[in-house]
């Protein structure tokens, strides 16, 4: 839903060789001695529920991707900081180098075994690229199918991933490899419907037990490669209700909750026994224009709407849940640059662009449905009707419709003709630095996810910084043509970033958690 | 003589409302000697009921004790705390005119009763408890009284649980037994039977009984004296008989005077040969039955035969009377000749229009024709509705449109019926029983009917009333020329009211003849047994020892076969349960269903005496 | 009826003074006379006179909003409050007096009208079921059955997803998932009177089936549900919350109290004041209503009864 | 006067039990029947392609299509309808859209996945919530009958005085609380401050009192209403007065007559309030993450669940038509001159 992440092949084509740069930090991922021995399982709330089909490769769910978090072994993974949206540290992998533009080679770890026991080798890392980028997997987040993927394997610990069939560049398997679930080669080649459904297998500190009803319960694996966590389990649940999880945190009952509501941070924050962890997450909130048909096929109409937002009472209204921005991309994303030409609040230019348009003081605009979601993400309603108000004020005749969530996901997609309403709210949050999850998948013209922009001019410019050779190049080519020639056509507004906020026990201080949402309770005992 | 089990001294109740007292009863004394049956007379509002409560200390608000000793066994009751008030019951014992209330109507009679003696006497034991009520229950006639034990209050008759409240009072073997009106909602042979049921138990448990009535034959029939009670006042008291020989308060005396002579006088009824006149109602051969569903069974129903072949004719000026006991068919047959219902066989002529086959129009023409008067004067009224609307409402229904012509015409009724404008506005609620069956009168008359129907309109009231009201109807038929049918039990009042009567028992007419001619030649044993069980001040023509019946009428759903009052006639024999009689002629006039009446000619002569008659 | 004791029907005939009003005037008199009238009179007057002329008087818009003063709580509360919003504001800085009066003004439309519609389909048919009997009466009350055994929230679903949710859509929702108790209710008082003797004099007088019903009996039988029914306003008003919460609720920006309490909800921790405020006119709506429809009670016992 | 004939089997017969049940039970099959058609129609009236859902928004038409047609869902809803009840009388209510057998709620995945995973049996899925919920419902029924039964009778007793008028007011204050605020705010009260009871989720019996206590107080104003003015009705009846004249003593009059008498209404009432209890139960179990079956008709609604949906609507109207046969059974055997 929220987690929408691009299931075509998005990076498919173009080669280009870059040199990433690694940092070579290792977050000192602590928590605090305290909670770990008092012995407790580490009850989390998740505001999301989960598929129930537990191959990684089946589904796009942020709260699953979660579970994978403490289960699964990654490559590499990618903090996503603000101050450096690129860096990378190594988990599974030793060292990553682009060899040539098409071949990436990956030297992993000797020291690693799945929690069934199997020693993990290059033949997993094979096996897990190999059934991942099968067409049919429906998490598609493979830059081309297994046929246009070579990968060899000098020895049990290095892999070398050659795109040279695909044409298109090896670097892309870079920001891949830190949210890629590494597998076993043992189940997956029990295919799909064997033991990949049934459970998790992987090399991360939690092994996981069984599904209880709406909990997921996880225990300390005793062979994590950097020692069994102090944490004896999570018991990972879904509770829908934010309310209900803060009353469940508040009596102690919960450790650790998801998504608090700004207002909810207060009341943490007067609370002894209680602390926060707000961070700035991947996830971008949008106000998408139905782009294929009137008014909003109109760019000038488009800008107009854009002009009438101000977005500081928005993120006013968010509070600590909301984080400036004014890009496509979230600040944490590889590329991001706060846009000069974005727009802003500006009534003037507002009635200027429909009058240009035709539309003199709102006159001759058709009556317009703006679609939200309530109960999901935070605020969407409050700063919903704060929008419509705003689009009023300047002469647009806006009604604001509130779906529940799974109303509002039947709503949200384009369809033929244009998708329901005029403008639909929806965010999107990819647990990867790259860039074109969002910029090719919402706005090239084969996409049509949301807007359904047909535009060759922005077409023309999406190809140009893929097929960049060098991550720098690209990252000029994104900063200076690309998003800008975004910002000045809208076929979106990027309203603003989410953070991701937590509430936990203070014994829970200094857990490590992702801009996705994911959290490293691997501290060893 | 005997120390006084009860004496009353200078008793005095109030109606105490907000801001108004008015007395009620007013120094009221007297004594009561053990096994003695006091009767206590007065018409309604004359405080004889509230006197009846204050004897077994249930006085509750608004009504206020306000001086005087009730003194039982020489303790004043009405001091008494409420605890050892209720020790006290075991020995003083009620029971009230409206028996179907009486009990908690969720729980079978028998326990309830074993409840009662287990309250006032708990040394006795449940096992004994409930087979002394059974015992008694024999005692008082209840047939199977064992399976009747376990029967609701809902599945007794009236008069059987009548019978079964008065066990509940004499189960604990009480010295006192208070019995306030309790004939008045039964039938007369069940009434008689209640009364004789009465008597012998206060020889059997050496009980006093304080017989509340409002009826002075009834209380006659009971009661060794009686205490004559008016506006509040002990009035007169004497031992029954001399108090009717020779009254001494003029109060009593008007009482006496009002009481219908059955056998002294011939009645001033409306008199006249058939060839004169014409039929404005007849019945041909009319039935009617309904389905009712079978407890117990699935889906089956039982056929319950109300109306079984009633064939009679109504002729202008007639006051004509359908007389019966409850269950009877006299409410079904009201209900065929009002168009509430539609016979199952047969026909309903009015003035030769089939009246079932009426609709429209024809049907509203038909209702402008026949009105009917109701039996209860609390139910007939809707009860939040002020009288003038009431009257208003026939008006509009028949298209009446224009508010002061139908005020005027209203005010007008009133006026004819006696009633004041002042309750034009008024709810009934206020009203006495005899205002209100004006009201219903009126509401009857307000459509200048032709024919009345009465169904059971007097039988609720008390006799002075009865009285009035009676005068009342003479002068609206004499006024409108009107044509009555009068339905009843109460073979006094049809005795002084009219001309004509048919008498029903289980569906069927057993005799129709003219007034003079039932009452001293009756054809039918039923007729014969209702004649003896009329409450009556003067001497018996027919002694109840002869024609009394027992137990109650069979179910109109399993009819016995042959004549279907063979089960309690006291003359019954081999032919009776082979075939049902029919309608035989007794001379020109009159006919009986009695295989004892000699005259062979069958309903034929019915039949013959219309034709010449119309 | 012979239970009834001839001390007490035998009162004397009222003055003729007391007799030339009318009935109707005669319960408003007494009933007006009583102190929890007036104080039911009154409160209910400042409530509709609020609801009816505040939100112009005042000039404050209610759907106005002002995010950088959001979430003042009402006056004397904490260190934030502002004599302009005497309630606090909500979470996007809405007046919440305003928002609770116009409120009011929805949620009692919504209430009155879906319990309109319940009367209307429960009376009738009930009235029709306890007075036919029989087969009508079968058909009726399993008809009652089915519709008491459809959850209201299916109903809400599918008549909701159908249409957009109007007021209209969810009175209809309202309306038709309650109605069962009524025609229960009525079925078997109906059932009762329709044996008494005065239908039966109504009949002979040649008065239809459709004029009893109408005339005789649904005004004897239909105030006592009336007051009945109070309670069951405010029930809606508060379903009209629950279904908001489902997200099936009145659209924004029309504030009731039902979207008013289902959006305050997640502020009850930090903005107690914004789901409460509804709650407290809601009660003193209903407790004023219901101050008045039992002083009428008791008047209409008082005239009706004699006593 | 016709009178109803007097059975003289004595009226609560086992054979008029069994005749009543069968009779009852005939009609409440036909009236399941009917509501299964109402609500299946509903439901695929519902503006929202379920296969859309399935499928994900991002499917595309022809795969929607081919889903639908696969599935049968593009045939007349008389065809789906008959292809469901022939597959319910076997006890088979079809399978969750989107709930996999471990029962978990679920989002968010695929429906053109060959490799998901068992679905869950809606039938499976309702039996294990539904003891869950019909605790909870017991309990908030006894909390509720506890309570409105003290304050309804008192006040029943003694119309127009001080319990009568705190029957009142206690009954307007209820009504005015909607369930999940009190839900809110009782969880505050109780579990956070005081720490007396546990509030969310389950791992016990006692983590049902709380919504228990919720779900009690939205019944009661009803039930002390009714309470009250049937026993202030039956200590207006003769039997009753005349009962103190009898000998018998008030405890006893009330205990053993008036109350009996009055739960008949009380029992109407409760028959008509298990359907409005749903509603409750649904807004309390999610407040409380209460695994039961109203949480479970949460999900469903809020994913579209509607085998789900559907499955819940038929199993709950059977329920509460077997109630209402129950009630009307435990009413006529209180009060043996009903007739249902």
């Amino acid at each position: 839903m929220a987690d929408m992440i691009d299931r075509r092949r998005i990076l498919l084509g173009g080669a280009a060789v870059a040199g990433a740069g690694f940092v070579q930090i290792n977050p000192d991922f602590l928590i605090s001695s305290a909670y770990a021995q008092s012995g407790k399982e580490m009850v989390f709330l998740s505001a999301e529920n989960i598929t129930g089909n537990w191959d990684p490769t089946a589904h796009t769910t942020l709260s699953q991707k979660n579970i994978e978090g403490y289960v699964m072994g990654f490559l590499t993974r990618t903090p996503m900081k603000l101050e450096d949206p690129g860096a990378v540290v190594y988990e599974l992998a030793t060292d990553i180098k682009l060899l040539d533009p098409h071949r990436l080679q990956i030297k992993l770890r000797n020291d690693i075994v799945f929690h069934d026991g199997k020693p993990f080798k290059a033949e997993d890392v094979k096996a897990t690229f190999e059934y991942g980028s099968k067409p049919d997997r429906p998490a598609q987040w493979y830059p081309g199918p297994s046929e246009t993927l070579t990968i060899e394997m000098p020895d049990d610990y290095t892999v070398i991933v050659d795109t040279s069939k695909g044409g298109y560049p090896a670097h892309l398997f870079i920001f891949l490899a830190s949210f890629l679930p590494i597998m076993s080669a043992k189940d997956v080649a029990g295919g799909p419907g064997g033991p990949l459904t049934q459970r998790l297998n992987g090399t991360g500190p939690f092994k996981f037990v069984e599904q209880r009803g709406n909990a997921t319960i996880l225990a300390a694996f005793d062979g994590y490669f950097r020692g069994k966590p102090a944490i004896p389990g999570i018991s990972f649940n879904f509770v829908g209700d934010s309310t209900t999880r803060m009353l469940s945190l508040m009596n102690g009952q919960a450790s650790i909750v998801e998504r608090l509501e700004p207002e909810q941070v207060e009341t943490v924050k007067g609370n002894p026994k209680l602390t926060t962890n707000e961070v700035v997450s991947v996830e971008n909130k949008y106000l998408w224009f139905r782009c294929s048909k009137p008014p909003f096929n109109d760019p000038r109409v488009r800008l107009a709407a854009c002009h009438a937002i101000d977005r500081s009472l928005i993120l006013d209204l968010l509070g600590s849940a909301g984080h400036a921005s004014a890009n496509y991309v979230s600040p944490v994303k590889f590329g991001y640059v706060d846009l000069k030409n974005y727009p802003a609040f500006d009534p003037d230019k507002c009635q200027a662009m429909l009058a240009e348009a035709g539309f003199p003081k709102g006159a001759g605009l058709p009556p317009l449905e703006y679609i939200t979601s309530v109960g999901f993400y935070p605020k969407t309603k409050e700063y919903g009707e704060v929008i419509t108000s705003m689009l009023n004020d300047q002469g647009f005749k806006v009604s604001l419709t509130v779906l529940e969530p799974a109303a509002w996901n039947e709503q949200l997609y384009h369809r033929p003709g244009g998708g329901p309403g005029h403008m639909v709210d929806c965010g999107w949050s990819t647990g990867s630095p790259e860039p074109d999850l969002i910029l090719r998948t919402h706005f090239h013209s084969s996409s049509h996810r949301i807007c359904g922009v047909e535009d060759a001019e922005i077409d023309a410019s999406l190809d140009k910084e893929r097929n960049a050779a060098t991550l720098e190049e690209r990252k000029t080519i994104l900063q200076t043509e690309t998003m800008p020639l975004l910002a000045s056509k809208v076929p979106a507004l990027s309203l603003f970033t989410s953070v991701m906020i937590h509430a936990m026990q203070k014994d829970l201080t200094g857990l490590y958690i992702y801009p996705d949402g994911s959290i490293d309770a691997s501290k060893p005992a | 003589m005997a120390a006084a089990v009860l004496s009353v001294r200078n008793l005095s109740v109030d109606l105490a409302l907000a801001g108004r007292e008015r007395p009620i009863l007013k120094d009221i004394s007297f004594d009561m000697r053990p096994r003695e049956i006091v009767g206590v007379v007065g018409a309604s509002g004359s405080g004889k009921t509230v006197l009846s409560k204050a004897v077994v200390n249930w006085i509750e608000a608004p009504l206020a004790i306000r001086g005087g000793e009730v003194r039982f066994r020489d303790r004043d009751i009405l001091a008494m705390a409420p605890g050892e008030m209720r020790r006290l019951r075991r020995d003083v014992a009620y029971v009230g005119a409206n028996p179907m209330g009486a009990l908690d109507p969720t729980l079978p009679v028998g326990r309830q009763i074993v409840e009662k003696i287990r309250a006032v006497a708990p040394e006795i034991g449940g096992a004994e408890a409930a087979r002394r009520v059974v015992e008694l229950l024999e005692a008082v006639r209840i047939p199977s009284a064992k399976a009747r034990f376990h029967d609701y209050p809902s599945q007794f008759s009236g008069g059987m649980m009548q019978r079964a409240l008065i066990v509940d009072a004499m189960v604990s073997n009480p010295t006192l037994l208070v019995a306030d009106n309790v004939t008045q909602p039964l039938d007369v042979t069940v009434a008689a039977q209640v009364i004789r049921l009465m008597r012998e138990l206060t020889e059997r448990f050496e009980t006093a009984v304080l017989f509340v009535s409002s009826s002075l034959p009834v209380a006659r029939e009971a009661a060794s004296r009686i205490l004559v009670i008016d506006d509040g006042r002990l009035v007169e008291e004497q031992p029954t008989e001399a108090l009717i020989a020779s009254p001494r308060h003029p109060y009593t005396r008007e009482l006496v005077s009002q009481v219908p002579a059955i056998w002294r006088e011939a009645p001033a009824v409306p008199r006249g040969s058939n060839a004169e006149r014409s039929a404005v109602v007849s019945l041909n051969d009319v039935s009617q039955t309904y389905r009712v569903r079978k407890r117990g069974a699935f889906a089956g129903a039982s056929e319950l035969r109300a109306v079984r072949r009633v064939t009679f004719d109504v002729f202008k000026g007639d006051s004509f009377a359908v007389v019966g006991e409850s269950g009877c068919g006299k409410s079904t047959l009201m209900r065929l000749l009002s168009r509430l219902e539609r016979p199952a066989g047969g026909e309903v002529l009015c003035e030769g229009q089939d009246i079932s086959k009426l609709s429209g129009a024809g049907l509203l023409a038909f209702r402008r024709k026949l009105q009917l008067v109701l039996q209860d004067p609390f139910d007939s009224l809707p009860p939040r509705t002020a009288i003038g609307r009431m009257l208003e409402i026939p008006l509009r229904v028949h298209g009446w449109r224009d508010a002061g012509r139908i005020r005027e015409k209203v005010r007008a009724v009133m006026n004819d019926v006696g009633l004041p404008d002042a309750l034009y506005e008024e709810l009934p609620t206020g009203l006495s029983a005899g205002q209100r069956q004006r009201v219903n009168v009126a509401r009857a008359m307000v459509l200048d009917p032709e024919i009345l129907l009465m169904d059971e309109t007097l039988s609720a009231l008390d006799q002075t009333e009865q009285f009035k009201l009676l005068a009342l109807f003479e002068k609206l038929q004499r006024e409108h020329s009107l044509t009555y049918i009068f339905i009843s039990h109460d073979l006094a009042m049809v005795r002084k009211a009219c001309n004509r009567i048919a008498v029903m028992y289980l569906g069927e007419v057993v005799e129709l003849a003219d007034n003079d001619r039932l009452f001293f030649d009756p054809g039918h044993p039923y007729t014969k047994a209702l004649l003896s069980a009329m409450p009556t001040l003067e001497e018996r023509r027919y002694r109840p020892e002869d024609c009394l019946l027992e137990g109650e009428p069979p179910s109109p759903i399993d009819l016995p076969t042959g004549c279907s009052f063979r089960s309690r006639c006291p003359q019954a024999f081999d032919r009776c349960v082979r075939e049902n009689p029919l309608l035989t002629a007794r001379g020109r006039t009159d006919l009986s269903s009695c295989h004892l009446v000699s005259s062979p000619s069958a309903i034929a002569a019915e039949r013959a005496s219309r034709s010449t008659g119309t | 009826m012979s239970a009834i004791d001839p001390a007490f029907t035998a009162l004397p005939i009222p003055s003729p003074a007391a007799s030339s009003r009318s009935i109707a005037r005669r319960i408003l008199g007494r009933a007006a006379r009583s102190t929890e009238f007036r104080i039911g009179l009154a409160l209910f007057a400042i409530l509709l006179l609020a609801a009816a002329v505040y939100p112009e008087l005042s000039g404050i818009d209610p759907t106005k909003m002002d995010v950088r003063a959001r979430l003042l709580p009402p006056l004397f509360m904490g260190d934030k409050w502002s004599w302009a919003h005497p309630l606090g504001t909500d979470q996007i800085g809405r007046d919440m007096l305003v928002r609770s009066v116009v409120g009011l003004r929805y949620s009692f439309l919504i209430g009155v009208a879906s319990v309109a519609v319940t009367l209307l389909i429960g009376c009738v048919l009930g009235a029709v079921a306890g007075y036919f009997g029989g087969r009508v009466d079968t058909l009726a009350m399993r008809v009652t059955d089915a519709q008491l055994s459809i959850p209201m929230i299916i109903l809400a679903i599918a008549v909701l997803g159908v249409s957009r949710p109007t007021i209209p859509a969810i009175i209809l929702v309202l309306g038709l998932s309650n109605w069962p108790v009524y025609a229960r209710v009525m079925r078997s008082v109906v059932m009762a009177e329709r044996g008494r003797e005065y239908v039966r004099a109504a009949q002979v007088s040649g008065a239809t089936h459709a004029r009893i019903i109408l005339t005789l009996l649904i005004p004897l039988l239909a105030p006592p549900i009336l007051l009945t029914s109070i309670l069951d306003v405010a029930r809606m008003m508060i379903f009209e919350s629950t279904l908001g919460f489902l997200g099936l609720g009145v659209q924004p920006p029309t504030p009731t109290f039902g979207n008013i309490i289902a959006d305050g909800r997640k502020y009850l921790l930090n903005a107690w004041w914004i789901a409460t405020m509804p709650g407290v006119f809601l009660c003193l709506t209903l407790t004023s209503i219901n101050l008045i429809g039992a002083a009428f009670e008791r008047a209409r016992n008082t005239i009706y009864g004699g006593v | 006067m016709l009178g109803a004939p007097n059975g003289r089997d004595g009226v609560r017969s086992p054979m008029f039990v069994l005749s009543f049940l069968i009779r009852r039970l005939a009609q409440g099959a036909v009236i399941i029947f009917l509501v299964s058609l109402l609500i299946f129609t509903l439901l695929r009236v519902v503006p929202g392609d379920p296969v859309r859902l399935m499928a994900g928004g991002m499917a595309p038409e022809a795969l929607i299509e081919e889903i639908a047609t696969k599935m049968g869902l593009r045939d007349p809803i008389v065809v789906q309808f008959g292809r469901y009840m022939g597959k319910v009388v076997q006890g088979d209510l079809g399978q969750s859209f989107v709930r996999p057998a471990n029962g978990a709620a679920t989002g968010g995945a695929s429906f053109n996945d060959a490799t998901r995973g068992e679905r869950a049996e809606v039938l499976d899925l309702i039996l294990e919530t539904l003891p869950m919920t019909l605790q909870l419902a017991a309990t908030a029924l006894a909390i509720a009958l506890v309570f409105s039964t003290a304050l309804g009778v008192a006040a029943g007793l003694n119309p127009g005085g001080w319990i009568d008028k705190l029957a009142f007011y206690v009954s307007s204050v209820f009504i005015s609380l909607p369930n999940f605020w009190l839900g809110i705010v009782l969880a505050l009260l109780l579990s956070v401050k005081l720490g007396w009871l546990p509030a969310i989720g389950y791992a016990g019996y006692s983590y049902t009192i709380l919504p228990a206590i919720v779900l009690a107080v939205e019944l009661s104003p009803v039930l002390i209403r009714t309470l009250s003015s049937a026993v202030a009705a039956q200590m207006g009846q003769s039997y009753v007065a005349i009962g103190h004249v009898r000998g018998l003593t008030l405890p006893r009059i009330v205990l053993n007559h008036a109350l009996r008498n009055a739960s008949v209404p009380l029992l109407n009432v409760l028959g008509v309030q298990f359907s409005s209890l749903l509603g409750g139960v649904i807004i309390v179990e999610y407040i409380f993450d209460y695994p039961g079956l109203g949480l479970l008709t949460i999900n469903a609604v809020l994913q579209r669940d509607f085998p789900l949906i559907q499955g819940i609507a038929i199993v709950t109207s059977a329920i509460f038509v077997l109630i209402n046969i129950l009630v009307d059974l435990a009413a006529t055997s209180i009060d043996p001159r009903l007739e249902y």
